[in-house]
């Protein structure tokens, strides 16, 4: 099933629309009328709808079969979400809207950040953060504002290793030194390490709970008390909240700020790679720095959206605008629409059944896998695994394309960096056991072929749509768009 | 629980399996005190469909429809019209939930696509190499002002005054942080910007030189003196596009000479959706690649010698990089990006030409009828979908109550610069195809109406 | 034209590689007298999705929506939650778009689910076995009909007076070509059919007779007696069910002992549709399978020996025996087969016993509530989750009124039944899980206000 | 890819629905309450979703490559189609809803009807009938119709042997005679032989043009016009409309009743088998016989519905009701905007460019398979071909397939029947020419094969979902549900 590209089969004389006919009318285009042909290959809308439609079978997606991507959490996306997502009330509607023709659209947002609050049991929220990543820039900006606020200069936020390397990045993207604090043993923050390393140049920690070996850290809230006392700010990496939501809320472990991946925690669909959401949950503390715009209830019952023209008196120390209009409002509507389905009680549900699964998975490979915190007590929502006892040139990579073969998408790899080739498993709470069990045998397979040596695991996959492909020669000598081959253009200069 | 598949005595099952006496068990690393023993208490609980729906729908009908009225809205997000096979396209499961492309051999569909699309963005935008997206322009914009700063070692960018406000408030946002320093002011209600003084304002500390194109009043100006000026003084020339169906219709940046051009990519296949998600267009030339931000995907061979696509250059990348990548950006806009590239190739250069064309004929077609509203003077000489009218009095109010005939009648200045007492007369109006003639007689009719 | 990939250039270097002039050379053979030069005349030409998507949009705004609205109508279609999956998945193009599953190598999907379909239905009818769909319930019931003739050799049916009466019409109509007799009188509007006068028509000239569960006025019977009575006379008791769900409740026509049990599937996964396409389900005891009409899946193994599915035992089909076929039954109805099915699959049996539940409860709390209304009698003893209520005046009237008032409140008998004067006040009310008690609320105060 | 049955994954414990609490009520079951296990598996969404998504992907389809399944005409099916059939105002209406409520579908009806008479050259229309072979009964009731209103007694309908199944099917089912008309070497209905079987006891023909041979029927006029002479009326099939639509009227050519394939002609998803939508256009002569219930304009502009209720005066001649309601509505909203999209200009092009796709198949194969009538001049939409000339041994079916293989779906063969080891290729309007090419390259390929007798072919097609089916199996011991396993059940015992 070999699929040519849009460039090989569409010409540009072709298109899959037709237009209306436009009046008449001179041109006011100032002169700067394109003369040059773009380049853009058309195709009528059977090839199109065929191109990708062939294309997306070479995809491996939830929708066939088990995602056990730890720290990635690919759980079932609910179709309602894409339903309610598309009601014309919120996907036509534009973001500069007179406020009084949009109050149903800053009900959802009101709404689901409501939700937010109570769940995280925190003060206030931001819900404009484009993604996960942008909604931890949220949370450092807030942060510095605050310091900023009471004239602290502080320069330095403390990670440690097992964080998201987006943690890092952030941190240093808007000036942050960034330290790291190392793990105990047991695979968790070494707490005296930290405190040992607070002082007055300490803007705050970036913790991860649960963090990315599966497991919770159970001293989050000494880590925060001590914290405060240096005058720091706690940032909790959100990503992972699906494990505990509705069980504890980060708030009272004295999280000061933290983000929430809108498709980990409450299903909104990863989409191969986006879009994301990550609204920012706050303290007391932190709370009035938050971004704007947001949106606030008057008095009246109406809602009014709070933005440049609207900050003045008592919302003065927002630290201003990240994103041109009000965030990813079709994931808000897929987020409220999954809330409102699971309830209060139903969220409990998922935080319990994601760390049944996990534990499932735990004890029933530990015997063939070497799970380095397993003895130690349950893990949360994810299984963590070494490469430990594998046969000697068997790598965890071995095992991860060894999985494709079995019909299932590789577990994340080489990630938390405390492990030696960590395989990191989250099967979610949308599997079934049925499905566990399958995905368990298949594993189990893979890791026993890798402990015997058998060699055709070098070659894995076989029977995807591609075998290994040469990641280096891509590097080396980038193809980042497609070009005319020239031997084509030479037979067609003849 | 509709969807969560283990009933009662699958989880008894399994946690017998595990000499597991309750859930709780699993639960012990969390401090008593904290756990929290129930649901929370004052929300509701779970909920069939039907009754999720009822919600929502109620929720949807609080607001006025784009669709369902005349309408002219535009500065940043504009309403075409997008051909129901994109939306029945990108629902495909395949697509729709799957994962980051990073296990290349199941993912052929998701990077064959990306390629396809960072190959149509370049074209567009005139440029050599394009990303696989980003989330939206206003931070594709800040990113390329971040990026010019790495490429020249310098921190000072000019903005243009016709760059969009909230794009300029992301960067000052940002460039608050990180040291930046923004030279930017508000537009004034001219027919041309004055790009001498632009090109008069940089120096050697000049990053880069910022403007949007068409910019935020709707004008259109040729950009090629500011591309030389910048470049010989050792800054680069970013060039914004908010509206990319303007390109089919005229010069593109990079013919212009801009170094880096971004975009915001709402326009094709993705819809208003009160502002997100969208998707960030980011193409540069070549020489600039490795200090591009975001996700790349690149040509190669699989190990039969099979043409396949990967994700590559991820050491610019914060998951291997850490504190040093370009950019903290990981998640993107890919299904945004599938959309944008199905609309463009259900369009082609035929179709996006001719979608250019109506766009512009309905437009000059409005503009020349509105500026025939008693009061009403029409700000621009040159124009793509969108201009500026000046009105008689404050354009927010006349807004609203057009907003209260159900029409949708453009943004007002005032809404977009609430500090600028000097434009808040004005009035942005954007027409696309999506907008009849009769549409625009009834905006002209209330329009003289209002201001009688 | 977006849906035609030719253009001009493709058409000419084909026309001109089989020596062709012009297209005319390949319309020789249409009498030139006949053949029309150009488009027809006073049709409109080619138009955008836009322009045809309003059009539509038009013709839809001008009904009355019923999930708008409080909603009461069944009399062979009903209102349901439909999940939102259901429609995803038969919108996969794989199903959508593939043909009858006659090259079973490239269909195991449609097989497979047509498979699975036959057993659901199987099980729910109480059959032991059923086919992959017919047309609808009034086609089916008449196909049973036939199919009774066939096994009795005799051609004289007792249609129950509560068959719904557009069933009956469907028999009559196909009855007068080909010969059969149909005995049937309309219903009365008493708490209780007359179950013992059936039996006593019953004679040796009786191929069937066709009794409908719960009846066109929600009737409620068992219908042990009359399958005895009609197998001792050697005829076949045939059972009709226009709303599926109700045997999520009910005991199933197949265990009281009915031969044939045909229905009506448009209440799961279908929707109202205006009345189609909806799905016929016919099932039918072992013995009889040969007779059946309409295609069938059944399981085999391939050249691997690997479980299989293929279309089978089509020696009953038109296409190989011609005009020796069962029925002229080709296509069906496949893809409201696998809405049906899917749908079915989320219930499971849970899932539909619950459905049932609360089906009947809202419909006997409703009843309740307006049989208190003053001048109305509620008529059923018995009842699933549809009943009859006799008003003190002609029910088309307050149909229409309730109407008026965008209360959808029920069929009234009087169009079901325009002949028979003394039906005139009754009306048939549905009350399904989609109904609140707000809406049951505003239907009894609002016929109490329109009877005052 | 192998998936298991609903029956064996899933259980009767289990929903993949939430349901509304129900109220308190008493029980008014009449004491028939269901007390046995029905035996029905539930799923949760996600199993839901993944196991029909797994299963569709089994199904090749339109979406997927060209089908070039002669008379089955399968056509891309546009989306738009799909979104308009979907709006609430058409696909949540009642059918009994009182008349002023619905005068939107009525129009929808009204519309289509209209067009279909005018694309035909009628008088008249029925629009209730299911599928096309429930048109054809719709015509041959008005033919039996009219002609006892005449108080004329015929008994035969004659059938050129070409024929689908459907029309002798269906003018049996209705206790017509059938006898048979036979074709002349050239692929058409030996006029003398029909017309010299014309007398006082037939009824009508049935005729299909395009005939299943892919030619025009020059001579229907002349047939017509001998059959009403002779006290008879004409029947054409209409399933091959899409090849002249907008090029020739029937009515011209003195057809007195053709039923339409919607989804043939007009593009509605065939759906894996239906659901069809056959609306039968009539000529003056039939039109009063037309079933119920239909829609007519009124004199105050509105639509009113003429079923039982109001037949009385002027509609006393219908045939009576064929249906429970009003006939496919969901496939009248998409074949009207269908041709709305279309219009009249774009009809004419799909007939001339689905000619010129057949014709380019049946130029581009004629060197390597034998085309019986190619000789004699164009065909219309679909290129005929034989098995003349294989190697001994070697049939259609490997050609069919061996076309599998190829990665397309088998022509139709062994019909029609005049022509030995028929292979009728109907590519559509919708195919581009490169998809042309690469079948015609694929159908050589394989003809060339089989000419030459490769022994592979017989066991073909080797890359399918399943190897050839054992069909001799299935109708010999029929399996058509399912049961569960005797073993199963004695472990489960134990």
């Amino acid at each position: 099933l070999e699929e040519a590209l849009i460039f090989e089969i569409g010409d540009s004389n072709r298109t899959g629309v037709d237009l209306p006919e436009a009046p008449r009318a001179a041109s006011r285009l100032g002169g700067l009328e394109r003369k040059s042909a773009i380049g853009l290959p058309g195709l009528s809308e059977q090839e199109t709808v065929r191109h990708y439609t062939r294309l997306s079978r070479q995809n491996y997606a939830i929708d066939l079969g088990l995602f056990p991507l730890g720290s990635c959490t690919m759980k079932h996306n609910p179709r309602l979400n894409e339903k309610m997502a598309r009601l014309p009330g919120f996907a036509d509607i534009h973001p500069l809207q007179p406020i009084h023709t949009v109050q149903g659209a800053l009900a959802v947002i009101d709404e689901l950040g409501d939700w937010l609050v109570k769940l995280t049991g925190m003060a206030g929220v931001a819900m404009s953060p484009k993604a996960g990543a942008h909604g931890e820039l949220c949370g450092i900006l807030a942060i510095r504002s605050a310091l900023e606020a009471r004239g602290d200069k502080r320069s330095v936020i403390l990670v440690p290793e097992s964080a998201h390397g987006t943690n890092p990045a952030t941190a240093a993207f808007v000036g942050y030194q960034v330290e790291d604090i190392p793990a105990k043993p047991d695979g968790r923050v070494d707490v005296d390490a930290l405190k040992a390393r607070l002082g007055p140049d300490v803007a705050g920690v970036m913790i991860t709970n649960p963090n990315t070996c599966g497991l919770f850290e159970r001293d989050l809230k000494i880590i925060s008390d001590a914290v405060h006392e240096a005058g720091g700010f706690v940032y909790c990496d959100g990503a992972n909240f699906n494990a505990v939501v509705g069980k504890v809320r980060p708030g009272d472990l004295g999280v000061d700020a933290m983000h929430i991946n809108l498709h980990k925690t409450f299903s909104t669909p990863h989409g191969g790679g986006g879009p994301g959401s990550g609204p920012v949950v706050f303290s007391e503390a932190l709370a009035p720095f938050a971004p704007l715009p947001f949106v606030e209830r008057t008095e009246d019952g109406k809602l009014a959206l709070i933005e440049e023209e609207s900050m003045e008196d008592h919302h003065a120390s927002s630290f201003g605008r990240m994103v041109a209009f009000h965030g990813q409002m079709g994931m808000f509507t897929r987020a409220l629409t999954y809330i409102l389905s699971h309830g209060a009680d139903g969220l409990l549900q998922v935080a319990e059944d994601a760390v049944l699964n996990a534990n499932y998975v735990l004890r029933s490979l530990e015997d063939v896998l070497d799970a380095p915190f397993a003895a130690a007590g349950p893990c949360m929502h994810e299984a963590l695994f070494s490469d430990n006892g594998l046969a000697e040139g068997f790598s965890t990579l071995d095992i991860a394309k060894g999985l494709i073969d079995e019909g299932f998408h590789p577990m994340t790899v080489y990630f938390p960096l405390v492990v030696h080739g960590a395989m990191l498993v989250e099967p979610t709470e949308t599997e079934s056991k049925a499905a566990l069990d399958q995905f368990i045998g298949a594993l189990r397979s893979v890791a026993l072929r890798a402990k015997q040596g058998d060699p055709s695991l070098h070659s894995a996959p076989h029977f995807a749509p591609r075998r290994r492909l040469d990641e280096t020669l891509a590097a080396r000598k980038p193809v980042l768009v497609w070009t005319e081959p020239v031997v084509e253009q030479a037979e067609a200069a003849e | 629980m509709r969807y969560l598949p283990l009933n009662t005595q699958d989880r008894s099952a399994m946690l017998a399996s595990m000499g597991a006496a309750s859930i709780e068990d699993l639960f012990v690393d969390i401090p008593e005190e904290a756990r929290l023993s129930g649901p929370i208490h004052g929300l509701p609980m779970h909920a069939p469909e039907m009754a999720v729906e009822r919600h929502m729908k109620a929720l949807a009908s609080q607001n006025l429809v784009a669709g369902d009225v005349p309408f002219f809205m535009g500065a940043g997000a504009y309403r075409h019209h997008v051909p129901a096979s994109v939306d029945h396209l990108i629902q495909r499961g395949e697509f729709l939930t799957a994962y980051t492309p990073y296990q290349p051999e199941i993912a052929q569909g998701t990077l064959q696509m990306l390629f396809e699309f960072q190959t149509q963005v370049a074209r567009i935008l005139g440029c050599d190499v394009a990303n696989a997206s980003m989330y939206d322009g206003s931070t594709a914009c800040w990113e390329a002002i971040s990026m010019a700063r790495r490429i020249t070692k310098r921190a000072t960018a000019l903005l243009s005054s016709g760059l969009h406000p909230h794009y300029v408030g992301v960067a000052k946002t940002m460039a608050r942080f990180t040291g930046d320093a923004l030279v930017h002011q508000a537009p004034s209600l001219t027919a041309e910007t004055d790009i001498a003084g632009l090109i008069g304002q940089i120096d050697k500390n000049t990053s880069c030189v910022v403007v949007q194109y068409p910019d935020i009043l709707g004008r259109v100006e040729d950009l090629s003196a500011l591309a030389h000026a910048a470049q010989a003084a050792g800054a680069l020339l970013i060039a914004v596009v908010t509206e990319p169906v303007a390109l089919g219709a005229l010069r593109s940046p990079g013919e212009m000479g801009a170094d880096i051009v971004v975009g915001e990519g709402q326009s094709l296949g993705v819809g208003l959706q009160f502002g997100g998600p969208y998707v960030g267009l980011f193409g540069c030339k070549q020489k600039y690649v490795r200090q591009m931000p975001g996700r790349l995907c690149g040509e190669t061979v699989d190990a039969e010698g099979k043409r396949g696509f990967v994700l590559t250059l991820s050491t610019r990348e914060q998951h291997i990089r850490r504190e040093k990548a370009t950019s903290n950006i990981c998640t993107n806009s890919g299904l945004c990006a599938l959309a944008f590239s199905i609309h463009m190739t259900l369009l082609g250069e035929k179709g996006l030409r001719g979608l250019a064309q109506v766009n512009h004929a309905m437009a000059v077609t409005a503009a020349e009828r509105l500026e025939k509203v008693p009061g009403v003077t029409l700000l621009n000489e040159s124009f793509f979908n969108e201009f500026t009218l000046v009105l008689p009095k404050d354009a927010r109010s006349i807004v609203r109550a057009l907003a209260d005939r159900k029409i949708l009648g453009g943004v007002s200045l005032g809404r977009l610069y609430p500090d600028e007492a000097e434009l808040a007369n004005g009035l942005v109006v954007a027409v696309t195809e999506t907008a009849t003639v009769e549409d625009i007689e009834a905006f002209a009719t209330n329009l003289e109406e209002l201001l009688a």
